[in-house]
């Protein structure tokens, strides 16, 4: 049979890598993939858009589909966790949070739609220097982390907020400090099979395939943090 | 730099998906296109402007926008959903999804290219054809839509450029289906979004220049002929 | 063809008004620039909504302001020669002159395509674009376009403009033999008295908008007596000719007349203007006229300074046009005798 | 004028050549319909590019294929009247009257607006949008345009066509003296001989694309006693008239013609047809003919079988048109003596 | 419910630069589209092809793309970064941004619009004002400009509604900054990424749309007027 796994983008490679270790395990099982933002995934599920598994970037979105029915809340798992980290150009002097009014541009994940931001938002406030760097006009918000991610690549930042597997995509910047975990809520990528979803068994197979010893491996060479 | 346009097989698929994408938006626009702007140009309904404020949505909301829309009106749950369940037409997910997102947010753009040149059609010619025993529907065929052929081959290629560079609307209401509904601009963002995937990117890239020229170049030697005539 | 109009419509200051019915097939329109012409033609092809009024032809009602009638324009089969030709720009010659033909009912399909190209001498034109002719030869493509259309009635709005004279003369009888020969009713704008002459019967004269006069086409030719420059043109239906020396015998009635000019077989349409006819009385040494008619008196009429003496010449027809001072030095009246002297080159072949 | 031209221009199957070069300030261009007329204007007017050949006006080169040269119409300062008006659509008529007069130099604004305008009878619709006039009315304003950008040389494809007689010969003597004031060289295109005789003093000829004969106008309108219908037409030009009785007297040179035509003070233009012209020998008991001329024959030339009889009236020139027959019958030779005969209604006036 | 139309203050400064932007990247592009327009449809170069293909990029690409390709030029280390500097103008995260994004993304719509009412004009009209004495240039204003006078207020107001609904190319290239950057569509897209935002999404696209139509009517209007001539 076929899955159709509604996935979060920023777990493309991983997953990519996930589906392929299932199909040495089961040879004729069909993964159908479907990676985008996550609200967009929640209204697609939620309009009738065939999803068996929802894996979410943040547990509002989780939340969203199963309070419209689309899903049993007791097949909720989390898959990994992500660490929120400060990346920017070598020679940039920063270590910690309160280093960053000395800057003129941050860049994080718009806090009202990018999981990432809100946990940067959440940080900076827990460090004191939110209201400063807001009222500086010193934030820039971006579409998503990879866009926040970019402009601190290419220089247009001195700085931005994004997740440690993210920021092993950069070419120029660095990681320049990791944020303190407690500083913000645990980073959780949330998932679920749908109640059309948890009817079929292949698609139980991978669901439970997803939460075994060799999927964890796999995130954890992608930077993720595992939680089991 | 190795790499440099290879494209792996998902990346075919997703070029022959836009091409087919962007024929079929182009295809199932242009009849409606015409129609909608011989309406707004000759008929003196009042209501005019408003149905014109309607066509141009998809083209004042942000495509998200529009294929929230249009997820709400074809989804399962839709206005439309169970006229569209009976008759087995599958819109979410599917190549209509993306073909029908393509038409919609192309749809304002080719209105107002063949209105354009609609309007600057001499209205004597018609005049002479009705005398001549064509009846409104015979010169529609025979004068109007020759004498605007080139204003409708411009709003085809309007059409077919933006249903190769359609994100927005595409992502919402076909989704990211590699292979059913990834078209180019969606297979560039998934690689986008991945470690050293911007060559690959820039080859898809370059792989819509390409089909943009071509069917440039298809509808400038057209129209010459158009013009020859 | 029994055409009735009542109509009246205003365009910005401008206003047409006219009430008129016409009974012969042939009818014209006359009338100065700007005078409402062409105004008149789109009301009747349905081109242009009247304010008020009535519209029937032969019996079919086409506008009626009042029961709301308003036949759209395909439906009332006029055809219209419209001032500038109208050629469909991304149609050849070809496509243009059948356009209408195509639309016409095949048992409507009274005249040749070829027979017409022929006349109109377009043959050697057919696949070229409309764009890239001259402007009689768009003049000419669209007379034929409408013309093949076989409309139960024509309008035409100076149709002969930017032709050369010979190729007007050659246009004209063919136009007249089809057009007589199907029936076809005609309206004819034109500023050409002789093409009026030649083309119609009875014509209608506006004066800014309004419909001043209906009058015989016969009348309006005598009444140009007066106006500065014109003149009554008799037209003479002459048989076939026989050569005499360097000249041409015409049987006309009973008599004959010598002209300059030869021709073939069939009947011929001459042309000779009423003041080219001398009048005179008694026998001269030598005059250059070939034609010495012996003639009768029927009338005079008079248009100002000048008189029209109404000649039976053995049952023909003349008009001389003399003035009134000869009238009294010739003693000229009804029932008179009188030598009307025409000259052989006076003559002018219209047809 | 000067005009220089020795061009060749391929248009398809057609081909336009021609090498002339026109002196005199009135200069008409005459053939049938698609014989080039237009075609050669487009050239002088630099709206097509020839094939190859020069185009000099006034000593200054306008196109020369092998120097390169090609000046842009805008430069050459030739004013256009073209056949179908081309008005510009987003203007109204003053707007589009004034468009080439704006774009003169002051000091070669020879023309006054008011008074051309006038003529042209467009005063009450100088507010008019252009796409709102009728035929004629639209033709008018073209003309007053071209005429008022007051260029170096002005070039007139059938300008007087879709205007009504009356206002045609208002106009013209008002062109004829604007442009012999200003000494502004025409080239004229028409179909009407008339006209072509009132404008020009020579006239190139074209028949497919080629020119094939440079005459005087006066040769063409003599050369015209040989074609179909034709006929050689005097234009006299008389002095102020007195009235006497209903009839006027115009004083013609040193002697005097009745005419049924008043008209004001001033001199003025009449047209007569040569064969309205009787000759007679002896004198008769009565004749219609107002005008009898003692004449001399200063000569004879033959077309076809139509002579024309060049008179001497008392210093006058008069051209008779008779027939070959009357010649041997009254024993006309140079030098013998003859009375003409002429109507007071055969003059026509036209300025 | 309660909420219907009521506007936040960040949500009021979003319209304000959403008009901003869509303003001026109208009065930017359209003197340059018409003499792109005009370059197209009268030159007689063989590049022109080429030349309309490049113009047509940001058509075929998708927004998100162009954004990208523009960030690389106008960055910091872009080509044009220096010169940019140089002359202290900044265009990443400014206003300024905004505007070139959306002027980007629309000005192949306003060529094209523009291009199909010039190709209309009459010839000969053109021809008649030369033989009047106008030059290329006078008869470019005098005649060309005011003939093709409607398809230019068409290209404007294509080019004012895509503005509107500008979003991947604006995002990236001016950054999210409320009041500074954050327009109509990039307000709505944070709206829409929250769960229970749908209304107020709803909102700020009413506005959008009360705004196009606001465009249109006075454009239809001026359109009636220039016709009315
Ligand atoms: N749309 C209009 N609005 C106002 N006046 C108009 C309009 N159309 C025509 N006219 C005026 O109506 C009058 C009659 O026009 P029409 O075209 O019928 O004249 P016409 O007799 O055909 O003249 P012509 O012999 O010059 O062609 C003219 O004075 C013209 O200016
Ligand atoms: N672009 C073209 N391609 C081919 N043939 C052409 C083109 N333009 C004109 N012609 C032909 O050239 C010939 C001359 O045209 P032109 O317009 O000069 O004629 P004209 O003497 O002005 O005739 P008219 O009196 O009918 O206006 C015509 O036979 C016409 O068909
Ligand atoms: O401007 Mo879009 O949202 O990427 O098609
Ligand atoms: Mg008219
Ligand atoms: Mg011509």
């Amino acid at each position: 049979g076929e899955i159709n796994l509604s996935a979060a983008a920023s777990t493309k490679d991983a997953m990519m890598e996930i589906i392929r270790g299932f199909g040495r395990v089961q040879p004729d099982a069909r993964i159908r993939t479907n990676f985008g933002a996550s609200g967009a995934l929640a209204k697609q599920t939620v309009q009738g858009a065939p999803t068996d598994i929802f894996l979410s970037a943040n547990a509002k979105w989780l939340d969203h589909v199963v309070k419209e029915g689309k899903a049993e809340g007791k097949s909720r798992g989390v898959l990994a966790s992500n660490r929120l980290v400060f990346v920017g150009r070598k020679g940039v002097a920063v270590t910690s949070l309160t280093d960053l009014n000395g800057l003129q541009r941050i860049a994080l994940g718009t806090p009202a739609s990018v999981p990432a931001g809100q946990y940067a938002e959440q940080a900076m406030r827990t460090a004191g220097v939110y209201e400063d760097l807001h009222r500086a006009h010193k934030l820039v918000m971006a579409q998503d982390v990879r866009q926040a991610l970019l402009y601190a690549d290419r220089g247009e930042v001195d700085g931005a907020f994004v997740y440690r597997t993210d920021a092993l995509l950069a070419k120029e910047a660095t990681i320049l400090f990791e944020v303190p975990d407690d500083l913000y809520d645990r980073v959780a990528y949330p998932m679920v099979m749908t109640t059309a979803g948890a009817a079929k068994a292949e698609v139980r197979a991978f669901y439970s395939y997803l939460a075994g010893p060799e999927a964890l491996e796999i995130l954890k060479k992608f930077g993720f943090v595992t939680v089991q | 730099m190795d790499t440099f346009l290879t494209l792996t097989a998902q990346d075919t698929a997703a070029v022959w998906l836009s091409i087919k994408v962007a024929c079929g938006a182009t295809l199932i626009a242009t009849p409606l296109g015409f129609a909608t702007a011989h309406f707004l140009v000759f008929s003196k309904m009042p209501a005019k402007s408003l149905i014109e404020g309607l066509i141009n949505l998809p083209l004042v909301l942000p495509p998200v926008v529009v294929g929230y829309l249009l997820l709400l009106v074809c989804g399962q749950a839709g206005l439309l959903g169970p006229l569209l369940r009976s008759v087995d037409i599958r819109i979410i997910f599917t190549l209509s999804g993306a073909i029908l997102a393509s038409a919609v947010v192309g749809f304002p753009l080719m209105v107002r290219a063949i209105r354009i040149g609609m309007e600057a059609i001499d209205d004597n010619c018609l005049m002479a054809a009705r005398t001549l025993g064509a009846g409104r529907w015979d010169a529609l065929v025979t004068i109007t839509l020759p004498l605007s052929g080139r204003a409708v081959l411009a709003g085809m290629t309007l059409m077919f450029a933006r249903s190769l560079g359609e994100f927005g609307a595409t992502i919402i209401l076909a989704g990211n289906i590699p292979g059913v509904t990834q078209t180019i601009p969606l297979a560039i963002y998934e690689y986008t979004n991945t470690p050293g995937g911007d060559r690959a990117a820039l080859n898809l890239c370059l792989v819509s220049i390409a089909l943009s020229f071509a069917i440039l170049l298809l509808s400038e030697a057209l129209g010459r002929s158009l013009k020859r005539r | 063809m029994e055409l009735e109009v009542d109509i009246e419509k205003r365009l910005g200051a401008f206003c047409c008004a006219a009430a008129f019915t016409v009974h012969s097939l042939r009818c014209g329109v006359f009338g100065p620039s700007g005078s409402g012409k062409s105004t008149l033609m789109n009301l009747l092809a349905g081109l242009v909504v009247p304010d008020r009024g009535r519209i029937r032809l032969a019996g079919h009602t086409l506008y009626d302001a009042e029961a709301g009638i308003n036949l759209p324009p395909e439906q009332r089969r006029i055809g219209v020669v419209f001032q500038h030709a109208r050629l469909f720009p991304h149609m050849n010659v070809r496509r243009n002159l059948l356009y209408g033909w195509r639309r016409t009912d095949p048992g409507d399909r009274r005249i040749e395509p070829e027979a017409l190209i022929k006349v109109l001498n377009l043959g050697h034109l057919l696949h070229r674009g409309v764009t890239r002719l001259s402007g009689g030869e768009r003049q000419r493509v669209a007379l034929g376009r409408t013309v093949l259309a076989c409309p139960r009635l024509i309008l035409m709005d100076e149709p002969l403009t930017g032709l050369d004279e010979e190729l007007k003369y050659q246009i004209i009888p063919y136009l007249q033999r089809v057009l007589d020969q199907f029936a076809i009713p005609l309206l004819f704008i034109s500023h050409s008295l002789r093409e009026m002459r030649l083309m119609t019967d009875e014509v209608l004269v506006f004066h800014d908008g309004a419909l001043q006069a209906q009058v015989s086409t016969e009348s309006l030719a005598r009444s140009d007596m007066a106006t500065a420059g014109g003149g009554y043109v008799n037209m003479l239906h002459l048989g076939p000719p026989r050569q005499v020396g360097d000249l041409w015998c015409y049987p006309w009635g009973e008599t004959e007349l010598v002209l300059t000019e030869g021709g073939g077989a069939g009947d011929k349409f001459f042309e000779l203007e009423a003041r080219d006819i001398i009048l005179l009385k008694g026998r001269l040494a030598a005059i250059s006229a070939r034609n010495l008619l012996t003639c009768r008196v029927v009338g005079l009429f008079g248009v100002n300074n000048r008189v029209g003496v109404e000649l039976d010449c053995r049952g023909n027809r003349l008009v001389a046009q003399i003035v009134q001072e000869s009238v009294c030095e010739m003693g000229l009246a009804a029932g008179g005798e009188v030598v009307a002297a025409i000259k052989a080159s006076s003559f002018r072949r219209i047809v």
